[in-house]
């Protein structure tokens, strides 16, 4: 384990030479209280911040080489997993989950640096390096890495080039439609939902469909009025829990800013109002 | 070279699922901006330009669009028998989630689903008649708000939303689901009010 | 009055919603059918007529598209409501390692790129027809071999693989790869099979 406290003034140094988001998590606070060492401060949220901005460990290696401005062909290795192992830790000490593969990255950083160590043979040629294999693993992720930025600037469908349709004539001839039973819907939800839990990424709160299906009616009441009174959305047929559907249905819209409540005078009548027109 | 007027407006009205109105043609140009009466005119260009072409601009009531002639619809419905519409599991998927979830933005079911939703996924289930916009959420980007139709129930034989089946494999979520029969007027408390 | 085959096609392109290939345009037609140079003639002045347009005939991978124009996507995007989607480094990497690679295994991808590639990442891209599985690698526990599509080059408007931009080469090590034919996806190993 790499001591912290001392490991890593490198990090320190570097804080304010580029402000991109990649080095967000470089960012210091000195003084501040934390359960680190006093002299690096990263904010959690910052290293979260990392995990994702990198593609891996790989991509992480390249950037730490980088900010040495080395060549990948003349990396320090002893330095180099210094400074990696030191990241490793410090994530590890403020709990962030951490992929298996910037471990199993640390390990054969460690490994390398103790071949390193070890006497070499005297006639020294390229491959006996420890380095070869590192440095050629970087090389071809970079290959694809650079390759991937490359894709990225494709002008591609929806983004750069936009395919041009017009609406449909009136047909007669009936499409042949692949008949689609109820149930695979309801499967096909399921499916996401189980996949959705799995990856357990966000909650979802399944809501009442009833106030789902009143939010759609209300929606759809406002395309043609914008102003609707407030007593007029609910329908006495309906008895007490059609109240409670529509009442949490116009809670749920306002919530998500579709709609405004308005009231002109104390006691007057309530409104219900469209933020912005809807089409 | 000069971009004409009538280049611009055709490009909108192809690239948009939605008829668009002059008020809309004229907000996507900066400074100085063409009048009504430009874009009336290159909108005419338009109109006679198309005597020679596969499609004709209709004005309806939100606005105008490009659509294909009447006289060449057999050869688009061959087109269409060509390829009988097979759902893909995106699609069952997206329509789910559209289903139960609605009023539900693209975006949403993208974060839901873990996966892109393509434009032309959803261009289809509109297409269909299944699916349409009713609105748009009030964040940046103003998203569109999607809601299943009335065809949909038609096609999968139901009267509302909520005869739509329970989730059965979700244990964890029957919890939380209540069925409301709203539909069936109850006899209300003698202590309920009547809100009218 | 006489119908113009070059009105039907674009009638055609137009309402397709993806490209459409010369044997489709033929198929819709009865007897007597127009001719596969018929057809091109026709597209040639539609591609003509295109120029005092907003919008351009393209060919790609699975046949024609009609587009807007490139000069006019600004105005164009500016209609267009939801953000155009960005896709992860993780999926641009594992994209470009399947189109200059292929066909290749989940653990080759993994390998060079030195971390693991998640089911969710890889089933995106196939529900989005970028990838398919062409076949098994025959090693032990047979990995699926994964090729890109037809419809991954459409998306960016390319005709072959070959007109992806060119794979950085290897600075200064000669010995450690090879380039591989990019050009020819469908050629496999001697010892991988292909299934169907």
């Amino acid at each position: 384990m790499v001591d912290l406290k001392t490991s890593n003034p490198q990090i320190i140094e570097e804080k304010t030479s580029h402000p991109r988001q990649e080095e967000m998590f470089l960012a210091t606070v000195k003084g501040k209280e934390t359960n680190l060492p006093n002299d690096l401060y990263v904010p959690p949220n910052a290293l979260e911040v990392l995990l994702d901005s990198f593609a891996g460990p790989l991509d992480f290696l390249l950037y730490l080489i980088k900010k040495q401005n080395l060549d990948i062909l003349d990396i320090n290795i002893a330095k180099i997993t210094e400074q990696y192992t030191s990241y490793i830790d410090l994530m590890d000490a403020l709990q962030v989950e951490l992929a298996g593969d910037y471990l199993v990255m640390a390990a054969y950083l460690a490994e390398l640096k103790s071949r390193m160590i070890l006497p070499r043979p005297e006639e020294q040629t390229e491959e006996d390096d420890p380095r070869a294999e590192l440095i050629k693993r970087l090389q071809e992720y970079q290959r694809f890495k650079e390759a991937a930025e490359k894709i990225d600037k494709i002008p591609r469908l929806d983004r750069d080039i936009f395919a041009a349709n017009a609406k449909l004539p009136e047909f007669t001839t009936v499409t042949p439609l692949i008949d689609v039973p109820l149930e695979d819907l309801t499967l096909a939800l399921a499916e996401v939902m189980r996949r959705a839990e799995q990856s357990q990424a966000h909650l979802i709160n399944f809501e009442e469909l009833s106030t789902r299906e009143r939010m759609t009616q209300i929606l759809e009441r406002m395309r043609n009025e914008s102003f609707i009174e407030f007593t007029s959305l609910f329908n006495q047929r309906e008895g007490k829990i059609g109240v409670v559907v529509t009442f949490l249905a116009i809670l749920e819209l306002l919530k998500d800013s579709l709609i405004e409540i308005v009231q002109s005078e104390e006691f007057g009548p309530i409104h219900i109002k469209g933020i912005e027109e809807v089409h | 070279m000069e971009i004409k007027l009538s280049e611009i407006l055709e490009a909108l009205l192809l690239s948009a699922s939605r008829p668009i109105g002059i008020e809309d043609m004229i907000k996507v140009f900066e400074d100085p901006k063409p009048t009504k009466d430009d874009i009336r005119n290159a909108l005419n260009e338009i109109d006679e330009a198309c005597i020679s072409r596969g499609i004709e601009l209709k004005r309806i009531a939100t606005g105008y669009r490009l659509q294909v002639k009447q006289s060449l619809s057999t050869y688009v419905a061959k087109l269409w028998e060509e390829k009988p519409q097979k759902f893909s599991k995106a699609t069952l998927e997206t329509l789910s989630l559209i289903a139960y979830k609605q009023p539900i933005t693209r975006g949403e079911i993208e974060e839901i689903r873990g996966v892109t939703v393509g434009t032309q996924l959803m261009r289809g289930l509109m297409e269909r008649g299944w699916v349409k916009i009713v609105g748009q959420r009030d964040v940046p980007g103003r998203p569109s708000l999607y809601s299943t139709t009335k065809e949909f129930l038609d096609y999968f034989g139901l009267q509302h939303l909520r005869e739509l089946p329970d989730l059965p494999s979700l244990p964890d979520l029957k919890s939380i689901e209540l069925e409301l029969p709203i539909d069936e007027p109850e006899k209300l408390d003698d202590n309920s009010q009547v809100i009218n």
